[in-house]
């Protein structure tokens, strides 16, 4: 995505507005409360996205789905930041058996569909939350730690990372101050995209019925749930699915602005990682 | 390294990849709430998921399955088996586990390849545009972050409501004709060419600084020339081998359309042995995904060792 | 276009692939074949397994026994059948009668095709306690039962016992993969490429001579593919479209209908031991707050119907005079008060410990997760709060607590006998009673009931049994399932049989292109 | 002392890559205090693998290498960290030598705390006379290592070490980048230092007249051993 020569800022602006001012409505609303009453409303300044079947307010449904999504991918994704950056900086600095097995372990979790993965882990677990962070953070560190192992095998033999033994720093303050530092800056990019591709496979999941379960407003659930009134009410799928491209779109356009910054050279790093 | 150690390690790595899914998928199974043998006996025997058996008929499908086994011995008969071609009886069919497969490979593999030659293809003509007509460039780029960025299942029910209700053309679900192809692969296809754009344009502008380009325009040839000459043919080339290693992304795609539009394929038919806690049928496809994959990967490495001499010292990994 | 010289092979094996693939599938003359969707995968044919379909849907097989409309039998491939002993029952075979091969049905075929599927289906024989079948005669058959059993004739209406021939083709497993039966339709050929059945009328069948002369099967799981290709035109008739498609298919000129089955959605108890259910009042309190009648016409858009007992009325076996659970928010929360859960904050707590539980339901059946979330609405209005949780069924026991709930969906007439769903909810050895309902009365009553002889005597006490569950509760029923048939303008004569486990097509249809 | 007792050093060949490749044999050599010393050799022939051994970055395949009697691969934690006080390293492209991501001040001070080095009100004091020493001013603590020039960002490499006290200093081709007047003014603040001390020095070059000029002796490294380039033997000192 770097061929990008939109004015990508005032994008992002434009973009996150349309997607924010409806969260920021919605959130003042009851996304739960039933009344059978107003079942498949269509939008009208009572409900200015509909009712669903439930007679449930959309609009509140997708600010506490964006809470949900968002809230849940930013999770998935800093867990993996967190265990690939580390797992990649320790089999890059330390080298040896653990970088052996560890390279093992992530040539493995490559060669599985992501998403295949993750949906038969969330088959057998209870469909939580937590299980959904765990299924998709298992294989999402594997690209940071690609990366971070690769850097950090190139710093290990940098003069300032021998001086700073030479200085007397133990390993750990080397991997914290010195090697992290070094290593996260190009992950920026790669982190926005993860993000983008977390919200979308957190809502495919919840289209397959194996994501976070009803009634917790998720938007790929909220899409499945609004299949069977797809001719009665068009906008209870339309909505949840405008979203998750709306968020898509905004974490791609970031991505292709922060890997632009990244430079040239990590640029392919990236990719070979992705 | 070798052509020969290189093709024995991604061998080896890739019979470890099929083992690790398998046997990760087979302790997964066997972990999870629910007694092996109850749903067995209610939904195989009894056909009616909420009707419990009797006590004494639980022991008799437990023997029947082995599941009275220690896990590692049931994995290791269930490989053994399974290297065999015998992958047992599904859950849900009562049908021997290899027919099933064998008869849904042939829509997943048609889906997949037309998925990704329409791709290809708009990638193409998306180039070629940014290249010969003025000004399409944002246009494109506009195409490719929007490709990336809808989901899948979105776009597919949108296409159905489009294409087989609005303006009935082609068939809602099922199997049996081209035209059942069309719109699913159209989905995914449609999901694939902004990445395949974003490479290719990258590419391509690699090959746009090089000196041979330099040197042809020089020369004065004519834009399309150096094009058509210089810059395509290098652009393509270490773009190729991405398409292959894309597999494993396309089979995420494939599972959930698959289930969208009700084609009996593999990706389906995982989808469905999970609803059903079909885990002869789910080990099996897990397998075969496994294969696939792998195979596809291997394909993409050895390409990338044809086309790029710096892997062969590296070895990727 | 890029004319990358990479690409020419993929196309070619593109082509290739399209081109291996079977044409549209040709179907005999159009105008005399119906072209019918399941909602079930087409994947066994095998009638000990997929009974259900190979014989209530595709006609190809029958029972011994078969029962009419208000589940009452009535003779099958058994012409009559009598107890002529204590643990045994001689069934007299329809005379005249023979297989789709040509050869005659006879005794020997009988016990020949019920020891299979003893064999391939072994719960056949445990529900009830079968010893033996045998050969009595050239078209007598003796079943013999390990214990006294009243209700064997009804066992021998279920669709996993109905009658194949030897000659049909089986596996090397021996699962059969095309059935030879006795019924008004034969197998022709089963694509399961293209999941699809194709069958043909039985010239040669011994009751009444269909008018279709070819049905085409597909199978087709997802209720909103059915919706949609019935309104693309690809197909005649549709079980079950979504249940917010009906009104919308009436309106665009399909005959769309709803009706009720013999199965109910029940709200369970984790435990009547150590929880607040404990407490009779409780349990009442709960039921009073369900509005039934909201469920059914909003959340199951007219699917189903308010639940009395579990025999819905048009049952032989429904006890008179049991109502529907009135819906009484105000009689909930006194019953709730009495009972010392005292409501503080919106929620009750007694004790110190406010009454909150996790209501676990499964996503298998579309109808559990809207009620299960609409019942959560409703037991907050008397102060319970509930969490709504989907678990795959198999895995709901283990999680559940003494205080938790299940809603669940039962089929009360596996085979058409009460003893079948009063047994397994109500005895206190009940396969399905895991919340330790345990009434000596109701025990004794059953117990002597399945072995009675005396069908008033049986009738009596079964709706007996009915009135006392309606009395204490021990579970909570909802509403009666609901299945929904849409079809054609072009499709006649359908009737709806509330025997089938989800729909009969029946001899009775005509196409009126 | 430093005593380097029948080293060598192979690096391994890889899973694949066929028989370890050795780059020193059975090297026994002394090096006291107070003395500075020169090592000079072809590129490739070990003399950075010798600086990595004397400053215990890399283990040797066999023999030891012990500092005031200790060997390197046997200390750990407090112990380790006080020898590595012992023993200083000014390297070839000291640009290099800095994090570019902490302002050189925040890489100065972290000695402090490293080695707490001496009381929090003490250090900027301290830490402006070891600048004041190699001649720098305060301002430069506040920019980056990519900020700076050459010689200064030498200077800055040389007062770290020297902050540390050690008492040994190697210089690995320390002054090779810079121009003919710097190298000089920087090699002489070094004997300087040394001679204030009673610091140990070697000085790591291929410049065979720098090894003449600053050098009470010269070894060379070849033919992966260390040998006494004859002629400028002043004094072998005793073991």
């Amino acid at each position: 995505m770097t061929a990008m020569r939109l004015s990508v800022p005032s994008f992002l602006v434009v973009l996150g507005t349309i997607l924010l001012v409806p969260v920021a409505v919605g959130l003042f609303r009851d996304p739960t409360g039933i009344s059978l009453a107003d079942a498949l409303i269509a939008p009208s300044p009572a409900f200015p996205f509909g009712a669903d079947h439930m007679g449930r307010d959309v609009l509140a449904r997708i600010a506490y789905g964006f809470l949900w999504d968002s809230g849940l991918s930013v999770t998935i994704v800093a867990a993996s930041l967190a265990l690939g950056v580390g797992l990649g900086l320790a089999g890059g600095y330390l080298g040896g058996a653990f970088d052996g097995a560890l390279t093992i372990v992530m040539d493995l979790l490559v060669a599985l569909p992501h998403l295949v993965l993750a949906i038969v882990l969330m088959a057998y677990f209870d469909q939580g939350p937590v299980a959904l962070a765990v299924a998709l953070t298992l294989p999402g560190w594997v690209k940071y730690a690609r990366l971070a192992r690769a850097r950090a095998a190139a710093l290990r033999e940098a003069d300032f990372i021998l001086m700073e033994r030479v200085v007397g720093a133990g390993p750990l303050r080397i991997l914290l101050r010195h090697m992290v530092p070094n290593v996260l800056p190009p992950l920026a990019g790669l982190a926005a995209l993860h993000l983008g591709h977390t919200v979308l496979n957190v809502a495919a999941l919840g289209f397959l019925g194996l994501g976070l379960q009803p009634p917790t407003p998720e938007w790929g659930g909220m899409i499945l749930e609004s299949r069977p009134y797809l001719y009665q009410a068009p906008w209870l799928a339309i909505t949840p699915g405008c979203f998750v491209f709306l968020f898509m779109m905004i974490f791609t356009l970031l991505a292709a602005r922060l890997e632009a910054r990244a430079g040239e050279g990590e640029r392919e790093d990236a990719h070979a990682a992705a | 390294m070798t052509i020969a150690l290189f093709l024995f390690r991604r061998l080896g790595m890739a019979a470890a990849t099929v083992v690790f899914a398998t046997a990760l998928t087979f302790v997964l199974t066997h972990l999870a709430p629910g007694d092996a043998a109850e749903i067995i006996l209610s939904r195989v025997f009894i056909g009616d998921p909420e009707t419990a058996g009797a006590r004494s008929d639980l022991a008799v499908v437990a023997t029947r399955f082995g599941l009275d086994n220690p896990l590692a011995l049931q994995y290791l008969e269930w490989a053994r088996n399974a290297v065999h071609g015998d992958f047992g009886v599904s859950i849900a069919s009562g049908m021997p586990v290899a027919d099933e497969i064998a008869e849904r490979l042939g829509p997943t593999a048609v889906l997949a390849l037309a998925s990704t030659v329409a791709a290809l293809a708009v990638t193409a003509g998306l180039v070629a545009a940014v290249r010969l007509v003025p000004r399409t460039r944002l246009a494109v780029d506009a195409a490719a972050v929007a490709s990336v960025s809808i989901p899948n299942f979105y776009l597919g029910l949108v296409l159905v409501l489009v294409f087989s209700l609005g303006l009935d053309l082609l068939p809602v679900s099922g199997a049996g004709s081209w035209r059942h192809y069309v719109l699913p692969a159209a989905v995914l296809a449609l999901g694939q060419f902004g990445y395949f754009t974003a490479l290719m344009n990258a590419s391509l502008r690699d090959a746009d600084g090089q000196l041979y380009v330099l040197t042809a325009r020089a020369k004065g040839l004519p834009p399309h020339e150096v094009f058509r000459r210089h810059v395509l043919r290098n652009a393509i080339v270490p773009v190729v081998p991405y398409v292959a290693l894309q597999v494993a992304f396309l089979f995420g795609g494939v599972v959930v359309i698959e289930r969208l539009f009700s084609l009996p394929g593999l990706g389906g038919y995982l989808v469905d042995a999970l609803d059903v806690r079909n885990a002869p049928a789910l080990l099996a496809a897990i397998a075969v995904v496994a294969v696939f994959v792998s195979v596809a990967n291997l394909t993409g490495d050895l390409l990338l060792y044809a086309l790029d001499p710096r892997v062969r010292f590296s070895g990727r990994g | 276009m890029m004319t990358s010289p990479h690409l020419r092979p993929l196309a070619a094996a593109v082509l290739a692939a399209s081109l291996a693939l079977p044409l549209q599938a040709a179907a005999a003359d159009p105008a005399d074949t119906l072209r019918a969707a399941d909602m079930w995968e087409i994947d066994n044919l095998d009638p000990a397994r997929s009974g259900t379909f190979v014989k209530e849907k595709a006609m190809v097989v029958e029972s011994l026994v078969e029962a009419s409309p208000d589940f009452s039998l009535r003779p099958g491939l058994a012409a009559s059948w009598e107890r002529t002993g204590d643990r045994e029952w001689t069934f007299r075979l329809r005379e005249g009668v023979t297989f789709h091969d040509g050869t005659p049905l006879t005794a020997e075929a009988v016990v020949a095709s019920i020891d299979r599927a003893f064999k391939v289906t072994p719960t056949l024989k445990t529900m009830p306690q079968i010893d033996a079948v045998t050969v009595a005669g050239p078209l007598s058959v003796r079943v013999t039962t390990l214990v006294p059993s009243a209700m064997l004739p009804a066992t021998m209406v279920q669709a996993n016992l109905a009658i194949a021939a030897a000659s049909s083709e089986t596996t090397a497993e021996g699962t059969i993969v095309n059935p030879v039966g006795t019924g008004p339709y034969k197998v022709e050929s089963w694509r399961r490429a293209e999941k699809t059945l194709h069958l043909a009328r039985n010239d040669a069948y011994w009751g009444e001579r269909p008018a279709i002369a070819h049905i085409v099967f597909r199978g087709i799981p997802d209720p909103s593919t059915r919706s949609l290709e019935i309104q693309k035109g690809d197909v005649d008739f549709v079980p079950d479209v979504p249940y917010g498609d009906l009104d919308m298919l009436a309106r665009k000129g399909f005959q769309a209908s709803r009706h009720v089955t013999a199965r109910v959605y029940q709200l369970d108890f984790g435990s009547l031991k150590g929880s607040p259910y404990a407490d009779a009042r409780v349990r009442h309190a709960i039921s009073h707050a369900i509005d039934r009648k909201a469920i059914v016409d909003k959340v199951l858009f007219g699917m189903g119907a308010p639940s009395a007992g579990p025999f819905t009325n048009g049952m032989s076996f429904a006890a008179p005079g049991i109502a529907v659970p009135a819906y009484d928010v105000a009689k909930a929360k006194a019953l709730l008060d009495q009972a010392g859960w005292i409501e503080k904050g919106g929620v009750r707590v007694k004790d110190g410990e406010p009454f909150e539980v996790v209501l676990y339901t499964y996503p298998q059946r579309p109808g559990l997760p809207p009620i299960a979330t609409a019942l959560q609405g409703m037991l907050a209005r008397v102060g319970i709060k509930a969490a709504v949780k989907l678990l795959d069924s198999a895995a709901i026991p283990k999680a559940q607590r003494p205080r938790d709930m299940r809603l669940i969906a039962l089929t009360t007439a596996m085979f058409p006998d009460p003893d079948f769903f009063l047994r397994r909810n109500y005895h206190s050895a009940g396969a399905n009673n895991t919340w330790g309902y345990a009434d000596p009365g109701v025990d004794r009553l059953l117990d002597a009931a399945a072995s009675a002889n005396d069908p008033a005597a049986r009738k009596a006490a079964y709706d007996e049994v009915q009135r006392i569950a309606a009395r204490d509760q021990p579970t909570v029923l909802v509403s009666y399932y609901g299945v929904n048939i849409v079809m054609k303008p072009a499709v006649k004569g359908f009737v709806f049989n509330p025997v089938a486990h989800d729909y009969m097509l029946g001899t009775g249809l005509r196409l009126e292109r | 002392m430093i005593v380097l007792e029948g080293v060598g050093l192979s690096y391994p060949g890889g899973l694949f890559g066929g028989a370890p490749k050795p780059v020193l044999e059975n090297v026994d050599w002394v090096l006291p205090e107070g003395r500075v010393f020169g090592l000079l050799g072809p590129s490739g022939a070990g003399k950075s693998s010798l600086a990595k051994l004397i400053l215990g970055l890399v283990a040797p395949t066999t023999g030891r290498v012990r500092i005031g009697g200790r060997d390197w691969r046997a200390q750990r934690g407090t112990v380790l960290r006080a020898m590595r006080r012992l023993v200083q390293y000014v390297p070839q492209h000291p640009e290099a030598a800095f994090n570019p991501r902490l302002s050189l001040g925040a890489a100065m001070r972290e000695l402090f705390r490293l080695h707490d080095l001496c009381p929090g009100e003490r250090r900027e004091a301290q830490l402006g006379a070891a600048l004041d020493r190699v001649g720098l001013d305060r301002a430069l603590l506040t920019r980056f290592p990519r900020q700076v020039s050459g010689g200064e960002i030498q200077r800055l490499s040389l007062a770290r070490a020297l902050l540390l006290e050690p008492r040994y200093l190697v210089l690995d081709e320390a002054t090779a980048m810079l121009d003919v007047s710097i190298q000089a003014r920087i090699m002489r603040l070094v004997l300087e230092v040394a001679a204030e001390r009673g610091m140990g020095v070697l000085v790591i070059t291929h410049d065979i007249h720098l090894a003449h000029a600053a050098c009470e002796a010269v070894y060379t490294c070849e033919n992966r051993g260390v040998h006494v380039l004859p002629g400028l033997v002043q004094q072998q000192p005793a073991g």
